[in-house]
């Protein structure tokens, strides 16, 4: 049961690793016109020069030959990929795309994981918390002020904390990942000037994250704690601490389980609009980049990454949560 | 933080243009689009653009040239004392090699190269001739596009491909130390313009707001970017040390006709659209007060010799009866906000790039012509690419586009009729699609001569024209931001007097600064 | 009855509980002055129908409720069992309630599956309460212990490592009996335990909990709807209807001389297994609601025997000996039927 | 005896859970006559549902045939659910909690007459309140299902039901959801159902004694078989299989003397899983008296006179 | 349901937002009006939320931007959970192949990165108007949405009452609209004030990159335009926070709608609120 469980899984992963590998390719495909020659054009115009045979060679495999049937282009794109070659940014040619993204992958693993992991950390516990004691003040207070929270736009929370932290007060940096005049490596004044940098973005990311699973906990707390399994424990006597966590919030954490494991999937798109106001040098940067000087390889390659990343973190959920709930295991 | 160690004289120049991080890229001619920043101080071009002195050219590493054959051949005497930073001299060689090769390449044609071959003189001397005469268009090669590249490295490699990571050029400086994310160049000490100052060049990423800060705390030293409301926030809390410059570019924001279509082929719809645009609110908004551009569209600041004394100070005002008068004259009725003669309604719309944000100003225009004309324009705004794209292909009723260049034959280039194409095809220049017989020959005179005296009187004619006949319409002049904050560097220009503008990435200008510094103190 | 030296002796005294759920502007009063007596070793069975309180009773019972839920008088008073000083469960102090806990007062719900905790092995959920309640035990002897337990109920030991959602429904039922008597408690209450399963496994379930009883000596609160099967099972009966107790007796006596109109419909509910067929009734109408409870007897207008009065005046339960009955046609408890 | 108004002949249903197969019903074979009840009993799981599902076409058969009038049913399940209805066991769940009484009648007659007016609908639906014993309609037609006690939820589905005007009542444990106190008033309305419509109905429960009370024959499945049936007092008095006999020991009787039930503490164990049944006869793992026989063969029908017949090698050899 | 107050709060401001968007440009001051006599002023008598950089008036602008905001939000909204209806609950009630399929289509949906996806595709179809934005943010918003409806029609599909009505011979068609959607309006209607919310934010996310109808105004342009000016650094508080809050204050009015329809179905939340806590601490007290 459990290994026909997980095999469905695989299998879902490999058809949607090929479904989005497939839009990945027909994404630019569809779009009116023939793509690389639109590519080509674009960058003819931004560069005011023409095209080089090898840059033209790049963007035809990636985005195909207008000559080639579909199945023909689809077979180079699967081939050029599977050398894990996502071809060469239009913008900086010749770079290849995955250089440029294995560059800038670090950063937003390091800030958007951490505080991704952080904020599921805090507003689980809140929310736990919140939800066993609902009705409390403490409740009554945190609740209805993290839904405001958790609807505030996280860019503009990011804008405002920018702005007094950063700029008023003069705490933190403005932008970047680390003082740029340390020699990067693992020395110690490094770390703390990584540290540095990253507290804001990631302060703001939690801070504008953290409400959703709260709230989530709260409630799957709150309907937890009225099954029987938990009236059971208290009844057993056993300390409230531990009926809280190993009875009701260890049960009312296995449906956010599932979005933190999108959420962390998500990680590597990176905080997207964070990143590009403390202009922090991650994926989510790089997208935007790509995007405002329209290097649609570069743009291919990142999402292509992001949302193979985004499946492969969904399936390790899987395998996790066949863990955390042997109720799975049973139903398949 | 940056700046004061042990080396000392090092200068941090904040980049606000180039993302988070830089691509170690000094192929200055390939095709990528983004490559190492300030690479002008690697490679330098032949000769410079003097705007202290109404964008005239002068030499830089060509000693002196002449032109001759009717301005179709052209000599260029080279420095003798240039070396490239791995020790070897700079000759005609390397010169020749090095303007060959946008022929050799069409690859690498960078727009504006207009002469045909190139040909080695003496060991300091190379020949470049024309088609046509062009004593106008000198200032290609002043390009920093252009620049002197050393034959014995470029010519062994595959120039497409090819990034160039460790870069030797003419320039004052070599790479030191390359992190995505901090360059530093190293100061040559055989510089042949002399011994720079600082030994070490600083550039970081920053992005504009941080640069703010970062210019307030000193962190850097000098920046290129603009700051609404400088003045008071900046300048006024230290006004010793914190510079914020403004060095006219030759240019203006201007709105662009279309003059291929209806109605704007009407001198009279021109004319009177013209009239009803509120610079003054325009400039206002943008924190610049006073810098409305003159009818003409050439900024005082650079070119007060060149000017037409009968268009000198003036400010437009939007004249709402002048403007009706002139509709009127031209046979129009405005109905219902269209324009409309002959039973042809006409709805404009203006195109602008919304990634400059400049949507509020277009609300401006737009608002004023409703105003005062009762005109409703609707506004078309655009992404970059998208704005380039409808702009080159014609695709436009009017355009809020910059104009500009070196010198009076720089700045209305672009009206010559030979670069004008028709609607849907694409131009890179005269996107207003221009044509008119007596623009075409006042610029055919001016590429002709060297003359300054007649080139002042033709350029004249052509202030005439541009005032008369409004085949654009000037808003705003532009200019060079400089930020500078000068708690470590003094010696710099200021807008009052300078030779050079202290702009980082306008090649020899850039470099002209760094060797005017002086370390703050010693 | 057991050999228990202290057999016959109050292990819970319960006095006047009144539950309320506090929702909307008026209460729910679900359980109404309920007074009874427990005794050492007994079986009280409680019947009544859907909605009576039973549950509420219960979990008052244990301190279990929760909002709305609210004791809002009354005392029930517990005896442990050696001679320890009897406390009222309603004030106690939740750390002297929690050292109580399974100790002395074990539950078994309704439902197994719901129950037990779905991701915990059975097995750690016996470890979970044995060592929260004896510290000196090692991990190794509490799953040595709870495969004891499971197997006298009849579960085989290697079933302390299943989860709950990999045995059936009568093994789970057991296995949450078995949990009951982890901690040798003196007094079990069982809320429908065996609803949820058929009548061969209830029967065998029974069984085992009599025979349990008779090793182990505790007293049993039993409650079900089902009273042909408290007349078999319990020694004495309460009768519960909307949230009083109307007659309570022992089971012979409840059986073959109900007082309380309500006992005698319930009883004729349930037609017979063997003897002759006769046509039945059953109790017409429906019970009441407890938002709007009947004035006076709240049984009054579903029953035949009522007479002038019975929709003003509530009866009060008056004790006759064993037996004990709310009905104003027994003004002095004594026995007219 | 009259002639069966619905018959399932040799039905099986095999669920598929995965790769396991699940034998929920092997060869059952039962008729329903018009104006008779038959009670089909058996603990939980021993596909009483199951059974009553393939009789409302919610699922069709893995083998054998079901008919209706002596033919073999097939094709869309319309025309055939305007003879057989059946009750949920969930009065409430059978209710949509969204619609009126009146919705839920109106439906039904509009969909099986072709009722021309208002008048007339509304007759008809007041007409099957009355039926149902809710009286005064008026008070109850315009009710959401929620302002109604269970018993009367049942009744409106009753109601529903015979809105079709069916020859057929599938009941599934109608009355197991409802109070004790009430259940009888059920069990006697279905009874007058039986005895005034003629209907022909099929009465599931676990309940032996109001099998007892309310039907005729009683039939009794045992892990997705039939192991006895028979007239209702015979099966009860004399049961042939252990199992029956085990049924009705297990079932409460206060009549019995107090606790005897109770002394023989002796674990049966489960019923058997239906993925992988028993040989032979399947109840023999719990069986008191099984023979070797028994683990290798199935027991085939052994007729008694009296209409009483069962599955058991005890019977057979008897 | 309009007896919980968290969904008489939250409607009423949804209620007010929606009236601003459809009647305030009507009665409002001109949002791209220049007035450059007064600029980046803070709120006063005459301009109340004070003006721009540009002279406008913030208040007006305000206005305007909850139509261009709500207008994508809600068609975002419609898209998404008409989409979500047509997957998710044909999916569920026939099951089988129909489901396979369209159970598939949505978990690729769900594993696929939003945000990210909009922004490529709308990176393609540059500089488009909102009615295209909508059309993207709809389009790949749906999934969340179709798989609760799915299991949400599953589970009724095989509910007594359903084949009861079957039974009685009601068409797939009526059972589908009449017996099953009603009970889905509380999962849809929350499905679409989420969607809502999303499309609201996605805009504003979209806008502050630049990929919008620069033409119309929406609270995402205005912060945009704020950021442009470097609003945010020179304490201009009155221009950026205005759209930030009106932003926050509909979802929070969403949420809470949600939040109160969540207690009113479900009795497992509603006990837990303040007010039956502090009820039962007073009975006790009694
Ligand atoms: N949370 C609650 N809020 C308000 N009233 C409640 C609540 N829980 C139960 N009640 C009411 O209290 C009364 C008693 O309920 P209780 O669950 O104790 O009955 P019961 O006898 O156990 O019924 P059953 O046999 O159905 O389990 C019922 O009338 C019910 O309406
Ligand atoms: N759809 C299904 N898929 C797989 N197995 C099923 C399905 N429906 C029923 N079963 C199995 O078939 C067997 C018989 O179930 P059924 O519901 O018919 O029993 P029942 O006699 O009605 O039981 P109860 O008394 O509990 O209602 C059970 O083991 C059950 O698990
Ligand atoms: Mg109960
Ligand atoms: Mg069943
Ligand atoms: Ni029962």
């Amino acid at each position: 049961m459990r290994l026909a469980f997980l095999a469905r899984r695989l299998g879902f992963y490999l058809a949607a690793a090929v479904a989005a590998i497939g839009l990945n390719f027909l994404l630019p495909r569809l779009m009116p016109g023939d793509p690389s020659s639109a590519i080509v054009e674009e960058l003819e115009r931004v560069s005011g020069q023409q095209v080089p045979a090898e840059t033209l060679m790049s963007i035809r495999a990636i985005f195909g030959n207008p000559s080639d049937n579909l199945a023909q282009q689809f077979v180079d794109y699967a081939r050029q990929l599977s050398h894990g070659d996502l071809g060469v940014s239009v913008v900086n040619f010749p770079v290849p795309v995955a250089d440029l993204v294995l560059q800038a992958l670090p950063w937003t693993l390091l800030l958007v994981g951490a505080t991704t992991i952080t904020a599921f950390a805090i507003g689980t516990l809140l929310g736990v918390v919140a939800g066993w004691k609902a009705g409390s003040r403490f409740d009554a207070i945190l609740t209805p002020f993290t839904t405001f929270l958790s609807s505030v736009p996280y860019f503009w929370v990011a804008l405002l904390a920018l702005w007094v932290f950063g700029f008023v007060l003069g705490w933190t940096p403005l932008s970047g990942g680390y003082d740029a005049d340390l020699p990067q490596g693992f020395s110690f004044a490094y770390a703390v000037s990584v540290l540095h940098h990253g507290l804001l973005p990631a302060a703001t990311i939690v801070f504008s994250a953290f409400g959703g699973w709260l709230l989530g906990m709260r409630n799957m707390t709150v309907t937890t704690v009225r099954e029987d399994y938990v009236l059971l424990a208290q009844a057993k006597g056993l300390s409230p601490r531990r009926v809280m966590f190993r009875y009701a919030a260890r049960n009312a954490m296995l449906p956010s389980f599932t979005g933190f494991a999108m959420a962390l999937g998500g990680v590597v798109g990176g905080a997207l609009l964070t990143e590009i106001v403390f202009s922090y040098p991650g994926i989510g940067y790089l997208l935007y980049e790509a995007l405002q000087k329209r290097d649609y390889p570069m743009m291919q390659g990142v999402f292509l990454l992001i949302t193979l990343a985004v499946l492969l973190a969904n399936l390790v959920a899987d395998l996790a949560y066949v863990l955390l709930d042997p109720r799975i295991r049973a139903k398949g | 933080k940056s700046g004061d160690g042990a080396a000392g004289a090092t200068i941090v120049h904040g980049k606000t243009d180039g993302g988070t991080t830089f691509v170690r890229n000094y192929n200055v001619l390939g095709p990528a689009t983004d490559k190492a920043p300030n690479m002008e101080l690697v490679y330098e071009p032949l000769m410079r653009v003097d705007y202290g002195d109404g964008g005239v050219v002068k030499p830089w590493l060509a000693e002196s040239w002449q032109f001759a054959e009717a301005g179709k051949l052209l000599t260029i005497k080279l420095r003798t004392d240039v070396t490239f930073s791995d020790g070897k001299k700079f000759t005609a060689d390397d010169a020749v090699y090095s303007l060959g090769l946008p022929i050799e390449k069409p690859d690498f044609s960078i727009a504006g190269i207009t002469y045909k071959s190139v040909a080695k003189v003496d060991a300091s001397t190379v020949a470049v001739r024309f088609g046509e005469p062009s004593y106008a268009t000198l200032n290609q090669f002043a390009n920093i596009l252009l620049p002197m590249v050393p034959k014995h490295i470029w010519s062994t490699q595959n120039l497409n491909s090819w990034t160039n990571p460790d870069p030797v050029g003419t320039g004052p400086f070599t790479l030191g130390e390359f992190k995505p994310q901090q360059i530093t160049l190293k100061a040559r000490t055989d510089y042949w313009g002399g011994k720079l100052p600082m030994s070490t060049y600083k550039i970081i990423p920053t992005s504009p707001d941080a640069l703010k800060a970062q210019l307030l705390k000193g962190e850097v030293d000098w920046a290129s970017n603009s700051w609404a409301n400088g003045e008071k926030e900046y300048v006024a809390k230290d006004p010793d040390k914190h510079l914020y410059q403004l060095y006219s570019n030759g240019g203006a924001m201007s709105v662009l006709f279309n003059t291929a279509k209806p109605p704007f082929d009407d001198v009279h719809v021109r004319r009177a659209l013209a009239m009803t645009i509120d610079r003054t609110a325009v400039v206002t908004t943008l924190q610049r007060p006073g810098t409305e551009a003159g009818p003409t569209g050439l900024s005082e600041q650079l070119f007060a010799d060149w000017l037409d004394p009968a268009y000198k100070g003036t400010v437009q005002k939007v004249d709402a009866t002048a403007a009706k008068a002139e509709l009127a004259a031209g046979g129009w009725t405005v109905e219902q906000g269209a324009l409309v003669k002959d039973g042809k309604r006409y709805q404009p719309s203006i195109l602008f790039n919304a990634d400059w944000g400049w949507g509020n100003y277009a609300d401006i225009l737009i608002n004023t012509w409703k105003q005062s004309l009762g005109l409703q324009v609707k506004g078309a705004g655009q992404p970059s690419a998208g704005y380039y794209d409808k702009q080159n292909l014609g695709q436009f009723d009017l355009v809020a586009a910059s104009t500009g260049g070196s010198g009076v034959y720089g700045v209305y280039r672009f009206l010559s009729s030979t670069y004008r194409t028709p609607i849907g095809k694409s131009a890179t220049l005269n996107q207003g699609r221009w044509n008119d017989p007596a623009t075409d020959a006042v610029i055919a005179a001016m590429q002709r001569t060297d003359d300054v005296e007649q080139l002042k009187t033709l350029g004249r004619q052509l202030q005439k024209i541009v005032v008369d006949k409004v085949p654009f319409s000037p808003i705003y002049n532009n200019y060079y931001f400089v930020e500078i904050n000068a708690t470590r560097w003094t010696g710099w220009p200021t807008p009052a007097e300078f030779d050079h503008i202290p702009f980082v990435g306008m090649g020899p200008d850039t470099i002209l600064t760094l060797l005017g510094l002086q370390r703050r103190g010693s | 009855m057991t050999s228990d030296p202290a057999a016959g002796l109050a292990v819970l005294d319960v006095r006047g509980l009144t539950v309320e759920y506090a929702t909307g502007d008026t209460p729910v009063r679900a359980c109404d002055a309920v007074s009874f007596e427990l005794r050492r070793g007994e079986i009280l069975g409680v019947a009544g129908e859907s909605g009576s309180g039973k549950s509420t009773l219960i979990t008052a019972l244990m301190r279990l409720q929760r909002p709305p839920a609210a004791t809002t008088a009354g005392s029930i008073t517990f005896h442990p069992r050696a001679g320890a000083e009897p406390v009222d469960l309603v004030t106690l102090s939740p750390s002297g309630l929690r050292s109580l806990r399974w100790t002395s007062l074990a539950i078994v719900l309704q439902s197994a599956m719901d129950a037990l905790n779905p991701v915990m092995r059975v097995g750690a959920q016996f470890v979970d309460v044995l060592r929260s309640h004896d510290r000196s035990l090692s991990r190794e002897q509490a799953w040595a212990k709870a495969a004891t337990l499971l197997g006298m109920v009849g579960i085989s030991a290697d079933r302390v490592r299943s989860y709950p959602h990999e045995l059936s429904g009568g093994m789970r039922q057991r296995a949450s009996i078995a949990l009951a008597l982890a901690c040798g408690p003196e007094l079990v209450v069982m809320d429908e335990p065996t609803t949820a399963v058929d009548v061969v496994m209830q029967r065998q379930i029974l069984a085992q909990v009599l025979r349990l009883r008779r090793e182990l000596g505790f007293s049993v609160v039993f409650v079900t709807h089902d009273l042909s099967l408290l007349l078999e099972l319990a020694d004495r009966i309460a009768i519960m209807y909307a949230g009083r107790i109307v007659e309570i007796g022992t089971a012979e006596s409840l059986y073959t001389k109900p007082r309380h109109p309500y006992t005698r419909g319930l009883r004729d509910s349930f037609p017979p297994l063997r003897s002759p067929l006769r046509r039945l009734t059953g109790i017409p109408g429906s019970p009441p609601d407890l938002l709007n409870p009947p004035p006076g007897c709240s049984f009054h207008p579903r029953c035949p025997d009522r007479f002038d009065g019975c929709d003003r005046e509530r009866p009060e339960l008056l004790t006759v000996d064993e037996h004990a009955v709310a009905c104003r046609l027994y003004p002095s408890g004594d026995d007219r039927a | 005896m009259s002639q069966p108004v619905l018959e399932a002949r040799g039905v099986s249903k095999h669920f598929t859970a995965g790769r396991a197969v699940v034998r929920a019903v092997e060869d059952a074979t039962l008729a329903l006559q018009p104006g008779r009840i038959v009670a089909l009993v058996g603990e939980s799981g021993s596909g009483k549902t199951t059974l009553a599902r393939m009789l409302a076409r919610f699922y069709p058969p893995t083998s054998g045939e079901i008919r209706l009038h002596g033919k073999t049913v097939q094709g869309k399940p319309r025309a055939y659910y305007s003879d057989v209805q059946l009750i949920f066991q969930d009065p409430f769940g059978s209710l949509n909690p969204l619609h009126r009484v009146r919705y839920n009648l109106e439906r039904a007659v509009k969909l099986h007459h072709a009722v021309r007016t208002k008048a007339e609908l509304e007759g008809r639906v007041v007409e099957l309140l009355e039926r149902v014993s809710l009286s005064p309609a008026e008070q109850f037609i315009d009710k959401f299902p929620h302002e109604l006690s269970g018993g009367q939820r049942q009744r409106v589905v009753i109601a529903r039901a015979l809105a079709v005007e069916p020859k057929v009542l599938l009941g599934d444990e109608p009355i197991s959801m409802l109070d004790v106190s009430i259940r009888l008033e059920m069990l006697n309305l279905l009874d007058r159902l039986r005895t005034e419509e003629g209907l022909a109905l099929l009465y599931i429960t676990h309940d032996i004694a109001s099998a007892r009370y309310l039907c005729d024959d009683i039939v009794v499945m045992y892990a997705g078989q039939m192991v006895e049936g028979g007239p209702k007092e015979d099966v009860i008095a004399a049961p042939l299989h252990p199992y029956t006999q085990l049924l009705i020991d297990s079932s409460p009787d206060p009549e019995r003397s107090r606790r005897d039930a109770f002394l023989d503490d002796e674990d049966l164990g489960e019923p058997p899983s239906l993925i992988d049944p028993p040989a032979g006869c399947r109840f023999h793992p719990r069986c008191p008296v099984a023979m070797d026989i028994c683990r290798t063969e199935a027991p085939r029908r052994t007729e008694r006179p009296n209409g009483q017949w069962t599955h058991c090698w005890q019977q057979e050899n008897a | 349901m309009l007896a919980s107050w968290k969904v008489r709060v939250g409607l009423s401001v949804l209620v007010f937002f929606v009236l601003l968007a459809i009647f305030g440009p009507l009665i409002s001051a001109d949002p791209r009006a220049n007035d450059i006599t007064s600029i980046s002023e803070p709120p006063s008598a005459d301009h109340l939320f004070g003006t721009t950089q540009f002279g406008q008036d913030v208040l007006a602008q305000t206005i305007a931007g909850a139509r261009g905001s709500m207008l994508v939000g809600i068609l975002a909204a419609a898209i998404g959970t008409l989409i979500a209806v047509l997957v998710g609950v044909p999916a569920g009630y026939f099951g089988g192949a129909v489901d396979n399929g369209l159970n598939f289509l949505t978990n690729l949906f769900l594993v696929m990165p939003v945000l990210p996806l909009i922004l490529i595709v709308a990176g393609y179809v540059q500089g488009t108007g909102p009615w295209v934005i909508a059309l993207i943010i709809g389009l790949f918003g749906w999934s969340g949405g179709a798989r609760t409806l799915r299991a949400q029609a599953l589970s009724l599909s095989s509910r007594d009452f359903v084949l009861a009505m079957r039974m009685v011979g009601e068409p797939h068609r009526r059972l589908i609209f009449c017996e099953i959607l009603p009970h889905l309006t509380g999962w849809i209607s929350a499905m679409f004030l989420h969607g809502m919310i999303g499309g609201v934010m996605a805009e504003a996310g979209l806008a502050f990159l630049g990929i919008s109808d620069s033409g119309s105004i929406s609270w995402g342009t205005m912060i945009q335009s704020a950021q442009q000016q470097s609003a945010v650094l020179r304490g201009l508080w009155w221009w950026f926070v205005p759209p930030g809050l009106c932003i926050a204050l509909i979802g929070t009015a969403a949420t809470m709608v949600n939040f109160g329809v969540d207690e009113v179905s479900n009795p497992k939340l509603r006990m837990a609120r303040r007010s039956v806590l502090v009820r039962t601490r007073k009975a006790v007290e009694a």
